[in-house]
């Protein structure tokens, strides 16, 4: 789950990480309103779940609350890269002499947390990491080891930061990004930029924090922080029902069991020219209300011209899932055209029911390939 | 010979007296698995169907010399039970639990170092050697013995796959499923080692998908150290960034972990990689006619 | 550094493991006013760091206030092993169906902690591990895997608790027990006994915790526990005085540079037929001064008749200790015999130093077991 | 050949610039041990008597080829170096300082396992192998070079022994301090069983003292694994029960760790204890005469 810039700042700030003060506010009033508390200039910031919002226009500086007011009115409703901006954050301004960048991220391949460092920040990392690789400094921590003053210090050393005072505050956030990204069980942590104002100070001027959604059962403060607003609708729509669906932009909706044959059904219709409208996995269970909610999820996408069900029984049993599919035409009154392909465990009843129903609509089909084919020339036409 | 689990396998299940445990753990018995115990804490003394129960692993390991562990307790214990049978020394563990954290994944994956234990798993469907045991929830129904090894990081496609292979008149060695989760006890590299060295297996199809870069490790461990033949197959090409596809560890993370790359990597090595799981099949029947 | 029994409760409570409610009491009237504002019948415990108080009737019932204070006042000056009460321990007394006993040790020998558990409570574990090993349930803790849920139902099914309820609550002490264990670095945290109440309630009845002197000086609000008054009046000076000093109950003094030769050279002034009376280590430097101090603690001591230095000089430097001597001798005036053995490092200027100083009471000597026959014939007379 | 310390050693130091560190380190630079580098935070860049200063320990590595690394900090900043020399891949570590907290030692014991990497101490004086190098501040010059190997948790009960083997004619292979804490990161075992493996090393002295069951434990190796000759001297006899002596590790706890019980253990394996520092050397003498 990823954090708002506002949610991830108020994080840092409980493991004592030194940010800007600031207000969220989602409308302009309440922007104006965040201005004249806080006093002085103010940054009025975009809160969306993508990058570029600089570039976009979605962070100005507004010296008078009447400004926050103005720059908020013209911020919030913005879409940014296909997000739109419902709520702001305005943060007392910070003078900026230098702009650093630190993360601490979950490094799969290492199988340990990674800290990486530049005193080039402020811009795309992915740049930094290309263009001068050595300006980026990298170290893993060994999670039964922890965190200790040595990472630190080589991280500081490494970056070549010189002043003694920025070296200890540095030094400090790094542990206590150590200290956040474990204690929330994050799978990243990225200040950029963490930036040194005139007085030397340092500060995190940005968060970009991602918890680990399999550990939000034990961080109920963090889970609720989950905007379900933000969320593409049938993708909400799909959490709601405990459906796992992502949605794509073609035109057949996919169904399997099981995410890696459901990826590979995905793949398949594509390698036979069709565009999938999602990837929507019913899971190793699959019983008969799963299938009518995944349904229901699928067919609420408008450019859905034919559905795919590749269903390979093992624990899922074929038969449940014919019944769910009739008992969705019955309850939905679907038109589509659904091509159904049953393999495994109870394939032959699960068929048979299919066959027996007279469904018009439902097309069996023998193989995964033939049924992507046909589900393709279906949606075509 | 088979990778993993075999005839000597005596396999404890942590969780045997919850629905799911005692499902599979019986089905797996009817495989012929040997499951002598299972655990569940406050209901030592009870049995399952003949199988008894203990409260604790090293209380099923003293009184049963269980060597393999499976594991279906919720995500929240699961962390527990893969201590608590490290510790109780069983020697292969199978959390088949999803959800597991990703941190007290860290945590176990550097806690394991140098204790000789091997952990398959968590969020994975186990692991089969047909006609010996089956530890999981493999279908063995689909599968047939034979001199294919199998490793995936998928359950149903493997499913798929496999049965692709039995239309073709193939047969598996052992079919393992390492699991769908960012981090996990075991990984192609660690499996593809074990079949390199099992006599019994004479190919090998790895099946993966997106995130991380264990396929791509894992095209150089084939290149340098392999002598069997490999085939691969990736799904998740049309998968878009930053969406998590049905399994934890399914995410392309900014330009990282794509289906290309590994495809690309496996393919710089000579490693043919199958367009679909009917293509995948028909490559390995070319490696066995060969 | 051993905690009184009301500081060991203390530091549980903070963890969260529960003991009864109490008020240290250091006089019998203070002990009068605690009974009273607990109210209802109280136990009125002695307070000291040794075993044995039930036993040596420092632990007294008492039904009302009066009786309270009447307990306290027999209790207070007693003397116990040694050490004389001081501080009463004033608790509301417990009703007790079942006495356990749960100890978290710092096993040297596994490198680990080591936890023990018993439901044969509240008499001496070693006697229970001696006569019924079977029933003393014992079982490590990976330091680098912590203590998780298994441990504790190890050790709550192993021990043979079979009430649901006791199992929960024995469990949830045994984690407890561990975070106080690692969180205030102890050496030992035991409760004996870990009573069960009529009512079913788990709750701590003593508490014996040790902390490592060693990770005091990160635990600032244990370090200030230390009860000065305690300790035996010439070992307390040491510590002041920063001199590591163990009093024994002979006649020689005995002084020597690092551990191993100080215990060495107390063994061999034994083997040779004399009293040690007091190991006393000059440690690696050893300046002047604290060979001054050293003699200012030694000759405190009134049953000292002679004195035997017996340093190798490595990165001590005999004429240092020779210099600090006769500036002993000048300052204090000592009047006992003094045997110097100096070997090693300016072990030649040393002994120059003091043959030059031509003090009467100096007698020098050329091997370690020649100085210690010397200082046994000394003390003799 | 003698054991951990050697010409092939290259010493950085960590704390060089601190008054003990550069006094221990330019001293057992003059006993002929490449001291190739030093530690300190914020000191980078700087020297001490051509002795060059880094930032951290990985620095000194890769500029230098360090492969052992003597800790002079401070007992707060003590663990935090061993974890950077473990970290920075120095193969041996040598930590003198006193007062390191117990806790992290365990954690320290405890993740050293499996990583290939030899610590001494903390609280020790260090390793010598007189005339080829010296990694600590064992006085050098009370040694000599020879055939008997010392081992000890003691350091001036060590140099008293070795005064007496010299005024013997006899010589030392290596006089290794292991340190006088509850945990140190090597044990009486591991030593012996590095001069059992030593070619030069003939006969075999172990320094013992009360507290714990490390000799006990010898006592046992001694008895199955040594072929070479053992004598030993353990200290505390007349030590009372629950007072530390000195040293943290020295201490009688309950009943446990007397010198009595540990006299005891290696006699009954035929083990020679002497009475006195003095009758210990003599009975090296006896060995190595007859």
């Amino acid at each position: 789950m990823d954090l708002y810039e506002y949610q991830g700042k108020e994080l840092f700030g409980r493991y004592g990480i030194p940010v800007s003060e600031g207000r969220l506010a989602t409308s302009a009033q309440e922007a104006r309103a965040a201005a004249a508390e806080l006093g002085g200039t103010v940054v009025v910031k975009a809160q969306v779940l993508t990058g570029g919002r600089g570039k976009a226009g979605g962070i100005k500086l507004a010296e008078t609350p009447e400004d926050a007011e103005a720059h908020a009115g013209e911020i919030l409703g913005m879409d940014i890269r296909g997000h739109t901006v419902t709520k702001v954050w305005v943060e007392t301004a910070s003078d900026i002499e230098r702009e650093y960048y630190l993360s601490l991220t979950f490094d799969r391949s290492a199988k340990q947390p990674l800290f990486m460092i530049t005193t080039q920040g402020g811009v795309d990392i992915e740049e930094v990491a290309a263009t001068s690789p050595d300006a980026l400094v990298r170290l893993h921590v060994d999670p039964l080891e922890g965190c200790h003053p040595w990472h630190a210090r080589r991280l500081v050393y490494g970056a070549g930061i010189e002043d003694p005072s920025e070296q200890k505050q540095v030094a400090a956030i790094v542990a206590k990004l150590y200290d956040t990204f474990t204690g929330s069980e994050a799978m990243l942590c990225e200040i950029n930029p963490l930036i040194v104002t005139p007085d030397g100070e340092v500060r995190a001027l940005d968060a970009k924090v991602t918890i680990d959604d399999n550990a939000l059962f034990r961080h109920p403060d963090l889970a609720e922080l989950r905007d379900v607003d933000a969320a593409d609708p049938l993708e909400a729509l799909a959490r709601e029902k405990g459906v796992t669906y992502v949605r794509l932009d073609g035109d057949v909706g996919v169904l399997g069991n099981g995410a890696g044959l459901t990826m590979s059904t995905v793949d398949v219709v594509t390698f036979v020219g069709g565009r999938p409208a999602d990837f929507c996995d019913l899971g190793g269970g699959g019983d008969a209300q799963g299938v009518v909610d995944a349904l229901e999820v699928i067919t609420r996408d408008p450019q859905v011209r034919s559905i795919y069900f590749n269903i390979f029984g093992g624990i899922t049993r074929c038969d449940e899932v014919a019944r769910g599919i009739l008992q969705a035409l019955e309850q939905m009154g679907i038109e589509l055209p659904i091509v159904v392909r049953l393999d495994g465990t109870n394939a032959e009843e699960g068929r048979r029911l299919l066959g027996e129903s007279g469904a018009a609509n439902v097309h069996p089909e023998a193989t995964m390939l033939d049924g992507a084919r046909r589900a393709v020339e279906l949606a075509a036409g | 010979m088979a990778i993993l689990v075999d005839t000597g396998t005596r396999l404890v299940v942590q969780g045997l007296t919850g629905s799911e445990g005692r499902f599979h753990g019986l089905r797996n018995r009817s495989h012929g698995t040997q499951v002598v115990a299972g655990v569940t804490p406050g209901k030592g003394g009870q049995d399952v169907e003949g199988i008894p129960v203990f409260d604790s692993v090293a209380g099923a390991v003293a009184e049963t010399g269980a060597n393999t562990a499976m594991i279906f307790v919720p995500a929240p214990f699961a962390a527990d039970a893969m201590y608590e049978a490290i510790d109780a020394g069983i020697g292969t563990i199978v959390c088949i639990t999803e959800g597991v954290p990703a941190h007290e994944m860290l945590r176990i994956h550097a806690f394991l170092r140098g204790r000789g234990v091997t952990l398959i798993g968590p969020n994975c469907p186990g692991a089969l050697s047909p006609g010996r045991a089956n530890v999981g929830i493999i279908p063995a129904e689909i599968f047939r013995e034979g001199s294919v090894g199998l490793v995936s990081r998928s359950g149903t496609l493997t499913y798929q796959i496999g049965h692709e292979l039995t239309q073709l008149g193939l047969g598996n060695s052992t079919i393992v499923g390492i699991g769908g989760d960012p981090v996990v006890g075991s990984s192609f590299v660690d499996v593809l080692a074990r079949f390199e060295a099992d006599p019994q297996t004479e190919q090998v199809v790895m099946v993966g998908e997106i995130g991380g870069d264990e396929e791509e490790k894992a095209a150089a461990f084939i290149e340098s150290e392999m002598t069997k033949p490999v085939v691969a197959y990736i799904a998740g090409f049309t998968a878009p960034p930053g969406k998590t596809m049905g399994h934890a560890g399914a995410i392309i993370s900014g330009s990282e972990g794509t289906a290309q790359a590994k495809k690309d990597a496996l393919e710089a090595r000579g490693i043919r990689v199958g367009t679909t799981p009917t293509e995948t099949a028909e490559l390995v029947l070319q490696l066995v006619s060969a």
